[in-house]
């Protein structure tokens, strides 16, 4: 039963994707019914299955697997089959409720029963249509989405692709749902094709997390060599994992289990947006803001941490406990680094979204430094809080852009609505948006006790500070401050003070389909903390257990201990958060505009110049040695050279045969020869065509009788 | 004489009998009803051969599908029951000829083969054959692939058949 | 063993033992014991048939407002040995240019589709002819004799009329074969086996007409199209081609095809009866009172039942107009076989994942599942039908040009 | 099941050849396929044979045969389809006369 219910889980989005792309594309009611219909069927699967599974005493060791033989191997099997672990449980929740609430967040944002624009045109976004009231007042409203039916196809093959990710068992059908999302990323940043800006960001996603792919695709050959089966259950045997760690590669020295985990992580690094393939997720912020919500925040970036959490075992195997291996390092220092980088860049961007972004990769940067430190239940805890929050900020994010359009339309305002320097205000024109957001923001800062971030976040700081790495902890407090500072610049700047523009003034709360998935998600942004309170926490500790640990806990072979309380992180985490919130709000209350604000460095707002430096150092010369080496040299030159002249040499060549061997001999001898010869035993041979099937039949059978005899008695006789 | 032979020999009779009338009767709606006649035999044999489903499927297809689509088509193109004296090809001792040394020569073989006399094994007690059947046909490790592979078959054929014979609507 | 308990086989050991102890071999004496169970079966068969006759003219006589036969014997009980004299004595007819030996053989074959039948009609738990394992689609193979019998009397005749009426007929038992082969794939489904005696022991405790109300009214629509019965009843259109397939018969051929269609209809009220509403069983009545499990008992259950399924399918006979062949033909393929794909698909899935759970949640899941299958059908059904009234306005209303076209 | 296996195999060559010599030497096309309905029938009597009389418990038998009443199905609808198209277009179904594709 649970085992029927897992294989069905991904396919209603795929099967609403065909039926909304071949079907239903002109109705956009039909299409969006059609979508939520196949989320809330994939979301009341996950919720049943889910409920079962905390039923099952040990479920880390009884977990659910079927699985059956897809493609032959030569003498084995490729299986392929779906698991549910205690990992892929929780994570399969918070995938099914986000996706669901971004699902119904999608209809009010692309303006679902608005009349369509005059001006609208597919590839753009919708640019308001005129509307006349009763009393004969011309309006202009928001219109609607010309590509509406489109938008909810593509987010179901979305969907598809994350849950076949999440269910699956082994990395093959993961690498299958894995590319499948990397197409929809691609497909949705680029939703809006005719903005030059949303088609680059498009290219620069899916080319960037393609570097990525590769190594990630040479780790699982690695991996399917090395073992022979890509099962995470077969792979994850004390056996396998002990082989693994003892063979030596000829690369840097690692271990094949290290120099496998490291290849997969490249995978994560491209697909987690991780320093230094971080840089399609800003520009990706061109796409709609639900596909930032759930694509670029809380699933697919994710599933990036997913796959490390999920290879953890592997990563791990030659892990003495104390000293981290040179992949764990890697991971580790990867993870921290872009933590911090990516935090220090946040505090200087001034595009509501862009903050976001960042936000996200500095805190995908903390689970990736967890996992590099081994702290498997703190990655695991960070992902899923930060997938409830980070949705939800993002999904505020766009009903504060959505309001501001809203309010730049009624007032012909043409700010950029996305420019946090022209809102202001927005507490009392928005005030359910406001307050999830407030919620949100704080769970992002790890606001103490009340907010899940606090507790996912203090607890990897504990990890590391437990584990003694101290260089991690100091960077990583350091970025959990940045973060509650630009968090509160981002809310002052948006909510507090007083309108800064026309659009500011006018803006006006959204409809219920948006606001409703940013109560759900607000609840679980609260909520799912403390599910994690760690039982030594002073107070709290142990009035309610820690069920998160003791159940994510219980995927590994050998559950891990939570780490000895201390008061030094727990301090830090406090401190940080209230400290950066303060002076978030201390140093914006009054800043009004880009020029009064000190943090606009050159250096933090063009994002350290990795872009122009990828630019130069990459696509320069790559254009360069294109267009000058390849075409010009290599092509023009030598090539063409080449053919020409053995184009010269064939001219001549075919001259002198023609007039000393083809004329005479071909022509006159084969050619004419050739042709009388077919001409007299055709017209002779032709009676033989009568064009009657029977007469054929009759013919071959005979002729078959004739060569079965002769075979028969050839055989005997010789035998 | 077992009753089991008496029963075989009375459908092989009635067998052959039809399809010989099938190949040599003038009227073809006879020659289709003859078919019937032959195909109901085949069924019975099946029956013997504890092959109870084929049995049912051979009349439900071949007698009440098949047959009645034959039947149709005879009816349909008309004018080609008018009888034009013989139906066989002036040159039919030829095809006979062949058939009557095919059949000799698959008999020669048949009977040269060894054990070819044997008598058929019990079916093993509790193997429930209509389940296995069933089993088979959609297990994967049976013919779930040939199974649907047929399936699709069936429906070209149907699309096809139906674009063929409807023909052109000037 | 006694005649009370098992009836059938008490009288058949009576008989062997009879048979062998004048020194005739087992085998032998078992040849003829089913002989003379066929024969007594057809007998039975034959004699509920002339019953019958008189049930249905009774019947049809009340439908509209007659008293019926009422002259000869009681509530003139004896009329249908008058009408079997009557149709014996009448010249019987060949036409000159009908084709002998086939003309001849089709009533037989059209009676002997019917008879097949009750081979496999369990009477009671003890009281059947064979417990096949592929009971189901033996029923679908008879009905295939049944369209071939009527091929060759509509060809045979040589008669324009007869051949539009064959034809009518094939295309209709064809295609109305094919709800009726899904609707009897659901009883199978939910009984998981295709043996007639299988499917009405798993309905001991709940009846399927419960957990599938709309696949037993698909079988019912199908049986009566598959009989040609009215509103199907386009292969003897009157009004249009006489008499159909059987214009040319006369006496006691055109008995036979009469006798069979009505056999076969109460046949049908037995097949609905045994699918869908427990066959010989009465509710589970049985565990509590021993008495209606005995054979004699429970096939008189079983019989009345069918004679309700029967009465059902006169009923509709007698109430409803005949309908176009268009649309019979549109009926069944763009109605009832989507629906009764349907149901099967939905029974299948909910008993897969239903299987293990208690007999009332089951029921409970499977009735609602239909109800709400109904429902979604009525809705798209008034959908449609409005989109179609509305094209039909459109095409009637004064400002269409081909009303103002037509009315200048 | 006193019945030998040859039977089977005999009675089944018979019925090959018999719808051999229907394909071979019918003018008529409708019964060239009922030639070929009687060899198609053949076969499906030794799969069914070979079935019973090697081992009953591997479906193979059976199987084919089924998968032999979906071909013989495609195929008289088919093939009859085509011969009601060849009818309509040149109002003929004797084989010989359908010769277009001589010299």
């Amino acid at each position: 039963m649970e085992k029927i219910i897992l294989w069905l889980l991904p396919l209603p989005p795929l099967l609403a994707f065909f039926v909304i792309l071949v079907l239903t594309n002109k109705n956009r009611a039909l299409s969006h019914g059609l979508a939520i219909g196949a989320a809330g069927l994939s979301w009341l699967g996950t919720m049943i299955i889910f409920v079962r599974a905390l039923g099952i005493p040990q479920f880390g060791k009884n977990v659910i697997e079927s699985g059956f033989n897809w493609l032959p191997t030569g003498s084995t099997w490729l299986q392929i089959g779906v698991l549910l672990d205690p990992t892929s449980a929780v994570t399969l929740f918070f995938v099914a409720w986000t996706i669901l609430m971004i699902f119904v967040y999608s209809i009010g944002y692309h303006n679902y029963g608005q009349p369509a624009g005059e001006h609208d045109q597919k590839g753009l976004p919708p640019g308001g249509a005129m509307v006349t009231d009763e009393h004969g007042h011309a309006h202009k409203v928001p219109s609607v989405e010309p590509m509406y039916s489109r938008f909810f196809a593509f987010i179901c093959l979305f969907a598809f692709g994350m849950y076949t990710l999440v269910v699956s068992n082994n990395l093959l059908t993961l690498f299958v749902g894995w590319e499948i999302m990397g197409l929809c990323s691609y497909l949705l940043i680029g939703f809006w094709y005719a903005k030059p800006a949303a088609r680059d960001a498009a290219v620069k996603a899916f080319m960037t997390t393609r570097v990525g792919d590769v190594f990630m695709l040479l780790g699982i050959a690695f991996l399917y060599s090395a073992t022979g089966t890509l099962s995470f259950r077969e792979i994850f045997r004390p056996v396998v994992l002990h082989v693994l760690a003892t063979t030596v590669t000829p690369f840097f020295g690692l271990s094949a289990a290290g120099l496998i985990g490291l290849l997969i992580f490249i995978g994560t690094v491209g697909k987690s947006a991780q320093f230094p393939l971080h840089v399609w997720l800003p520009d990706a912020m061109e796409g709609p803001t639900p596909v930032s919500a759930m694509i670029h925040a809380a699933t697919m970036v994710s599933a990036g941490v997913y796959l490390v959490v999920r290879m953890f075992p592997l990563i791990t195997a030659d892990f003495n406990g104390q000293t981290l291996t040179p992949t764990m390092s890697a991971i580790a220092f990867i993870g921290t680094f872009t933590a911090l980088f990516a935090a220090t860049i946040a505090v200087a961007q001034n595009d509501i979204k862009k903050v976001l972004a960042y936000s996200t990769i500095s805190q995908l940067g903390f689970m990736i430094a967890a996992v590099g430190v081994g702290a498997y239940v703190a990655a695991v805890f960070h992902l899923v809080t930060h997938a409830f929050f980070k949705a939800l900020l993002f999904l505020g994010s766009g009903s504060v852009i959505h309001g501001m359009q809203h309010g730049a339309l009624h007032s012909g305002d043409e700010a950029d609505p996305q420019d946090m320097f022209n809102m202001g205000g927005l507490r009392r024109k928005m005030p359910l948006t406001f307050w999830t957001f407030l919620i949100g923001g704080f769970a992002l800062s790890g606001f103490p006790i009340l907010t899940a971030g606090f507790w996912s976040k203090d607890e990897i700081l504990a990890e590391a500070f437990g584990n003694g790495h101290w260089v991690i902890f100091a960077a990583l407090a350091t970025a959990a401050f940045l973060t509650a500072f630009y968090t509160m610049r981002q809310i002052t700047l948006t909510f507090f003070g007083p309108p800064r523009s026309q659009a500011a003034e006018h803006a006006s709360e959204t409809p219920w389909t948006m606001t409703v998935p940013l109560i759900v998600l607000a609840v679980f942004a609260v909520g799912f903390g403390w599910l994690g309170i760690p039982e030594q926490f002073p107070i709290l500790g142990g009035i309610l257990p820690n069920w998160f640990h003791a159940f994510v806990g219980g995927t590994l072979q050998t559950p891990p201990t939570e780490p000895l309380f201390n008061f030094i992180p727990l301090l830090t985490s406090l401190g940080v958060s209230l400290i950066g919130l303060f002076c978030g709000w201390w140093v914006y209350r009054g800043v009004r505009s880009p020029q009064t604000d000190f943090l606009q460095i050159p250096l933090l707002k063009n994002k350290y110049y990795i872009d122009e430096i990828y630019n130069r150092l990459l696509v320069k010369p790559a254009m360069w040695i294109s267009e000058q080496f390849t075409y010009l040299f290599l092509d023009r030159t030598i090539i063409d050279g080449l053919l020409h002249s053995v184009a010269r040499l064939a001219l001549f060549l075919g001259g002198a045969f023609r007039n000393y061997v083809d004329k005479p001999v071909i022509n006159g001898l084969i050619g004419d020869g050739t042709a009388t010869v077919v001409k007299v035993s055709g017209f002779n041979l032709r009676k033989i065509q009568a064009g009657r099937i029977q007469y054929y039949m009759i013919v071959s059978i005979t002729v078959l009788v004739i060569i079965a005899a002769l075979l028969y008695f050839l055989h005997f006789l010789l035998a | 004489m077992t009753p089991d032979q008496i029963i075989f020999l009375i459908s092989a009779v009635l067998i052959l009998v039809s399809a010989l009338m099938v190949v040599i009767t003038h009227n073809l709606v006879h020659a289709a009803l003859w078919l019937v006649a032959a195909l109901f035999g085949v069924a019975v044999l099946f029956a013997i051969l504890n092959a109870s489903f084929l049995a049912v499927v051979q009349v439900v297809v071949y007698i009440g599908a098949i047959a009645v689509l034959f039947v149709f088509a005879v009816m349909l193109t008309r004018k080609e029951l008018r009888d034009r004296g013989t139906q066989t090809r002036a040159n039919w001792w030829i095809p006979a000829l062949l058939g009557v040394l095919i059949l000799a020569g698959l008999a020669y073989l048949i009977l040269g083969q060894p054990d070819v006399s044997r008598t058929a094994p019990a079916i093993p007690a509790g193997v429930d054959t209509l389940r296995a059947l069933g089993t088979a046909l959609v297990s994967p490790d049976g013919y779930a692939l040939p199974f649907e592979a047929a399936s699709v078959l069936l429906l070209a054929a149907l699309v096809g058949a139906v674009y063929v014979a409807v023909g052109r609507k000037s | 063993m006694n005649f009370w308990n098992d009836p059938i086989n008490f009288i058949a050991d009576w008989l062997r033992g009879l048979l062998t102890s004048r020194g005739m071999t087992t085998g032998l004496s078992t040849v003829i014991l089913f002989f003379i169970g066929i024969v007594v079966l057809i007998i039975f068969a034959m004699m509920l048939d002339i019953f019958l006759v008189w049930v249905e003219r009774k019947v049809v006589a009340r439908f509209q407002d007659r008293l019926g036969p009422n002259r000869i014997g009681p509530f003139g009980l004896i009329q249908p040995f008058a009408d079997i004299i009557k149709l014996v004595i009448k010249e019987d007819i060949t036409p000159a240019g009908a084709d002998k030996l086939v003309y001849n053989m089709a009533p037989v074959l059209a009676m002997a589709s019917v008879i097949l039948l009750w081979a496999i009609l369990p009477l009671a738990s003890k009281i059947y002819g064979v417990d096949l394992n592929v009971a189901v689609l033996y029923l679908v193979a008879a009905g295939a004799l049944g369209t071939l019998s009527i091929i060759m009397a509509g060809w045979s005749s040589n008669n324009k009329y007869a051949l539009l009426g064959a034809f009518r007929m094939v295309a209709n038992m064809i295609s109305y074969e094919v709800p009726m082969v899904v609707t009897l794939l659901i009883p199978t489904i939910l009984a998981n086996t295709m043996s007639v005696k299988g499917i009405t022991d798993a309905q001991h405790s709940v009846w399927f007409v419960i957990l599938s109300p709309l696949g037993m009214m698909i079988f019912l629509i199908s049986a009566i199209a598959e009989l040609g019965r009215a509103p199907f009843d386009l292969n003897e259109a009157e009004s249009e081609i006489v008499a159909g397939f059987h214009i040319e018969y006369t006496g006691m051929k055109f008995g036979l095809f009469y006798a069979g269609e009505l056999l076969h209809a109460f046949t049908f009220g037995g097949f609905v009866a045994m699918l869908y509403f427990g066959g010989y069983g009465v509710f589970g009545l049985e565990k509590f009172l021993p008495f209606l499990q005995a054979p004699l008992v429970s096939a008189l259950i079983f019989l009345a039942k069918a004679m309700v399924g029967y009465w059902v399918i006169m009923w509709v006979k007698y109430s409803m107009p005949r309908i176009r062949i268009d649309h019979l033909l549109a009926f069944n393929w763009k109605f009832l076989t989507p629906l009764s794909l349907v149901v099967l698909c939905v029974t299948a899935i909910a008993s897969k994942l239903l299987s293990g759970s208690p007999t009332w949640l089951v029921a409970m899941v499977m009735f609602l599942a239909n109800v709400v299958i109904a429902w979604l059908t009525i809705e798209i059904l008034r959908g449609v039908g409005r989109r179609q009234r509305k094209v039909e306005e459109h095409l009637t209303s004064p400002s269409s040009p081909l009303v103002r076209h037509g009315s200048e | 099941m006193s019945i030998p296996l040859s039977w089977y195999l005999i009675l089944a060559a018979a019925l090959f050849c018999i719808g051999l010599f229907g394909v071979l030497s019918r003018k008529n096309a409708i019964a060239i396929l009922l030639g070929i309905e009687l060899m198609l029938n053949a076969v499906n009597i030794n799969l069914v044979a070979f079935w019973r009389y090697l081992d009953p418990s591997r479906m193979a038998g059976q199987v084919f045969a089924i998968i032999v009443f979906a071909t013989a199905a495609a195929e008289v609808a088919v093939g009859l389809a085509l011969i009601i198209s060849v009818y309509r277009r040149r109002s003929t179904i004797l084989a010989d006369e359908i010769d277009l594709m001589k010299w």
